[in-house]
Order: C-alpha cells, then structure tokens, then sequence
C-alpha cells in the first residue's frame, strides 16, 4: 500500500520534470531536469527492488551525466566569449 | 608524519565502518582488518605528501578534550538553529531582517577556516558565503548589528575559543 | 524489540517533520540566500534524526548510518556555501528587506573596472538567454 | 494496482515525452537531454518488465538464503542488461555531445534553423 | 505500532520532496532551481534509508552511501558553471 502510494507520487514527479526538461528555453534548467529524472528514475528503481540499478542511475545518469553536459556547456561557451 | 598518521587513522576509521557487517559476520576478522590496515596505508603514502591539511592539528590533551567536546557544542547549536527556522519559516509574517556581514577571526590553518565556516554555516540564522583574507562574510537572517566587531563578538565567538585550541 | 522500534519510529518522525519544515522554508522564503539557509539547516537535522530514528530501531546497520551521518555533515554546508558564493558573483537580486551588504562594498572597492566587466559579461551571458 | 504496471506506463509516458522533445525541439542540446530523458522511460520499462509483485531484490545476503532465494527474487536478468544499458547510454550521449561540440566549431551555432550549410 | 511511525514518516519525507519540487517547478532563476534540487537529493537520502528499513535489507543502505558522496558533486558542478569559474 504505502510503496503504491510513494511509487505513483514519484513518478509523477519523475514525468513532470520530464515535461520542463524538453519544454524549457533555459538550457541550464533542461539539465538539471534531466538529472531529477534521473534521480526520481532511481528511486523507482529501488522500489522495483532493483537497487543495483538504482545505484548506477544515481551515480551515472544524475551525477555523471550533468557533469559531461556542463563541462560541454562551458567549453561551448569559451569558444562563444573569446569570438565575442 | 602527524599529517601521515591522521590520514591513515582517517582511513581505517571509514574502512572499518563500511565493512563492520562483513566483520561481524565473517570468521577471518583479522585478514579483513589487516587488508583495511595495508590499503589504508598505501592511499595515505600515495596521497598525504601533496596536501599537508592535517599538519598544524595540535595533539595536546587539553585539545584532544576539545575534540570531544567539539561536537557537543556543534549539536546544540544545530538544534537550536533548526528550532529557529522553524519558528520563523511558521510563522506567517516571516519575520526575516537578512545581511550580508564581515566578521574577522583568528584562526590561521585551512581546516581549522573550514571547520569553522562549516559551522557557522549549520548554526542558527548564519551562512557563509565568502572568504577573503581573514575576514569572512555572512549571511545573517536576522541581522542584530551590522557592526564587524559586535557580530565577530555574537557569530565567531563561540566556536573559535574551541577551533583555537584544536588547530590553531 | 517493540519499545525500541516505537522510539526510532518517535525519533524519525520528528527528522521528517523538520525535513518538511526545509522543504516549506525553500518555498516561501523570499529570496535566495534565506532559502539556502532554511534548506540547508532544517535538511540536516532532519536527516540526522531520520537516520538515527533508524539505528534505533536496527543496531546492526548503526555502522553505515553513523557513516552516512558524517558524510551528510561534511558535505551539506560545503554545497550551500558554493551556491551561496555563486549566487552573490552573479549578482542574485536579494530581498528588500536587506539591511546591508559588506562583501559588494568590498569587491567594489578592490577593483571598481574589472567587477564592472565581470557584470557587464554577466549582464551579456542573460541577454544572450543562455545560449538560446 | 501493481506498481510493474504503473512503473510500465511511466516508463512509456517518459519514452513518448523525449520523443515528442526530439521531434520539435531545435536546439541540438536539448535534443540530446530528450533523447536522455528517452533513455531513462526504456531503463524504466526493461525493469518493470522483470519485476515481480511481494519479491525482494536479487542480492544474496543475511536476510536472504541462497537455498530459497528462486522463489523469492525478482528476475535479476533484465536489471543486468539495464546495468549495461545505463553505461552504453553514457557513451552514447558523450557522443552525441562531442558531434555537438564538433558542429559549433564549425557552424558558431547550435540552434538547427541556423545552420545553412547542410553537406559538406 | 512502531512500523506504522516509520511509514508515517516515510510519508511525511514524501510530502516534503513534493514540497520542495514546487520550488523546483517554479523557481524564476537557475539556481532557485539548483537549490531545490540539493534539498530534493538530500531528503531522496532519507527515502531510500527509509525503505531499506521497510523492505528489511541492509543493501540499500549502500545505495543511499553512493547518494550522499556524488550527489553534492553534481551540485557543485553547477554552482561554479553559473560562477563561471569552471
């Protein structure tokens, strides 16, 4: 009962950061809503008794992944400030 | 070599921890240890040269008493910090008064700066958001003074007769 | 075993009311700064108490709690005082109930020219939009 | 409900909502956090795809006899080859940001209306 | 009587993660938005210890280890993109 009740919010929360992570104009924001999908992504994973997973979403795809992204950013951005 | 042996203690401390179900549960305690006790000192002869961040830690006993009582202090401080936001963040008008001031300490070490400004971070109504030099700039959600030395006097005060003692 | 389980499931509920306490703080505080500071603290203790709630109530895992404690000590204030300082250079507007501001008069006095290109550079990188 | 259905329906709400990102979107990076965003829905549905109602994780410890442990865990293959798709996933979207950085060094954009020159 | 005070609590921590997502959603700056995500990874900490106790397996404990030591990474990250010290 109680892991149907903390699995629906989840999720929920887990699509509707989707949603502002394709929607957004911010670029900065869209990231960081992927990472919370990642992460909302993980607990649902721990839920499905699957914690393996969810240890590799959490360390991958919510830490490692928005690293790549803003170091990406920034190099992007360098480039951007020094044709300036 | 009192930075060494910290960071070994430091190491075999976190080792320990992390294995004591595997200790507890397991016949070949004393391999698991001796395999914490090898690693640990290999990482701290690799790595404890570059950064001599446990060096001016005093040792004395009088500082080993602060290290204990440290955390005491650290404790109440936290709770009364979160009783405080829970009374302001309750009630409806938020009684906030918030500026950004400078207070200086004493405190020469890095970790014993970083310790320090930990603190102030966890303890009521105060947050560091800069160093510069010796003086450190805060936060304070309801700001008494805005004086330097009155808010050194009421922010820094209390943790640093500790923080001297320890590291310096 | 029943006495310890209702005194960590006491002890865990008081951590999650001060995790909601954080939570309610991000939300209605008025700007950046107040809201770090009700986040970080209120999270803290309430994690703390939430996990010790849960050694109580389970002593064989007080190990991995107790490390998990002092990692959430070490790390908690380090990330709020790097979003503090990162909000502060870019010129976060603060609430206008601000009564004074040492560290702007500082950084205006140590070099007026390049924290007015800092700004300027900042004030481009919004208009830009962020790239978009 | 059984939280494998409702974990399936996310998994493929989360499949479409990227889909929809890639396919309107016309910045490149944010093409690409959609297509992560796909990749978490398909992560999703692969596990929900292997989970089992009442059954704990496929992990042998204290709590768990190895002798009963077939009639008490879920399925631990799909969440395998989750463990190598979350990883592939990685490389595929440190890829796609290196093509990423790749066309703005060529074209000083990375907004898709913007770039003009479409062979080389 | 003790396991309906966890659940609770489990509860409540749920509704404080719900909380600190309308921050999240709204948030007029950047970092409005990464400060609601520092809560949210830190009370997603106190969910999954929650659950291990729940579900009864020390496992997860390990999960919410790797929580605690890379989720203050991703923050910092971003803090210091929007610095622009990076």
């Amino acid at each position: 009962m109680i892991e149907s009740i903390l699995f629906i919010v989840l999720a929920l929360l887990a699509l509707a950061s989707a949603v502002v992570a394709v929607i957004s104009k911010n670029l900065v924001t869209s990231i960081i809503s992927a990472g919370l999908v990642s992460l909302l992504a993980s607990l649902l994973y721990l839920l499905m008794s699957a914690p393996d997973v969810a240890m590799t979403e959490a360390a991958i795809g919510s830490s490692l992944a928005t690293i790549i992204f803003f170091y990406v950013l920034n190099r992007i951005r360098a480039k951007e400030d020094s044709r300036d | 070599m009192r930075n060494w042996v910290i960071v070994v203690i430091l190491l075999l401390g976190t080792w320990l921890l992390l294995s004591a179900d595997v200790l507890m549960s397991t016949t070949s305690v004393a391999g698991s240890i001796a395999a914490g006790v090898v690693v640990s000192t290999a990482v701290a002869l690799l790595f404890a040269g570059r950064k001599m961040l446990y060096k001016n830690i005093r040792l004395t006993p009088k500082a080993l008493v602060y290290l204990l009582f440290y955390p005491l202090v650290f404790l109440k401080a936290l709770l009364i910090a979160n009783l405080d936001v829970a009374r302001r963040v309750l009630s409806p008008s938020l009684p906030i008064n918030p500026a950004i001031v400078e207070v200086k300490t004493n405190l020469i070490s890095p970790l014993g700066r970083l310790v320090l400004a930990n603190s102030i971070t966890l303890t009521p109504g105060t947050l560091t958001v800069d160093i510069q030099g010796d003086s450190l700039y805060i936060h304070w959600i309801d700001a008494v003074s805005t004086d330097v030395q009155s808010a050194t006097e009421k922010i820094v005060r209390g943790f640093e007769t500790y923080l001297e003692v320890i590291y310096g | 075993m029943e006495i310890t389980m209702i005194a960590g499931g006491v002890v865990s509920l008081s951590g999650s009311l001060f995790l909601l306490l954080g939570a309610l703080g991000v939300v209605r505080m008025p700007d950046l700064f107040n809201r770090i500071q009700a986040g970080t603290k209120a999270t803290t203790l309430g994690t703390m108490l939430f996990l010790a709630g849960i050694a109580i109530a389970e002593p064989s895992w007080i190990p991995k709690l107790l490390l998990l404690i002092l990692f959430i000590i070490f790390t908690n204030p380090v990330s709020s005082h790097v979003l503090a300082r990162s909000a502060h250079h870019t010129g976060i507007r603060m609430s206008d109930k601000t009564v004074v501001d040492h560290l702007a008069k500082t950084t205006e006095q140590r070099g007026s020219e390049s924290l007015q290109g800092d700004e300027q550079e900042i004030a481009a990188a919004k208009s830009k939009g962020g790239e978009r | 409900m059984n939280i494998g259905s409702i974990a399936m329906g996310a998994g493929f709400l989360l499949v479409l909502i990227g889909l929809w990102g890639i396919l309107t979107r016309t910045h490149i990076i944010q093409i690409i956090v959609s297509f992560s965003v796909v990749d978490t829905g398909v992560h999703l549905i692969m596990v929900a795809a292997g989970y089992m109602h009442q059954r704990t994780a496929p992990i042998i410890s204290e709590g768990l006899a190895a002798s009963d442990a077939p009639s008490l865990v879920v399925d631990p293959l799909p969440q395998a080859l989750v463990l190598t798709a979350i990883v592939i996933g990685l490389g595929v979207t440190a890829l796609m940001l290196a093509f990423a950085l790749r066309i703005h060094e060529k074209n000083d954009t990375l907004e898709i209306k913007n770039i003009e020159r479409l062979r080389w | 009587m003790g396991n309906m005070l966890f659940l609770a609590s489990a509860l409540i921590a749920l509704v404080a993660l719900g909380v600190s997502a309308i921050r999240f959603f709204r948030g007029p700056d950047t970092l409005d938005r990464v400060v609601a995500f520092d809560v949210i990874t830190i009370i997603s900490i106190s969910l999954i210890a929650i659950i291990g106790f729940i579900m009864q397996r020390s496992v997860l404990i390990d999960v919410a280890l790797v929580y605690a030591l890379l989720s203050f990474l991703g923050v910092i990250i971003i803090a210091k993109y929007v610095e622009r010290g990076l």
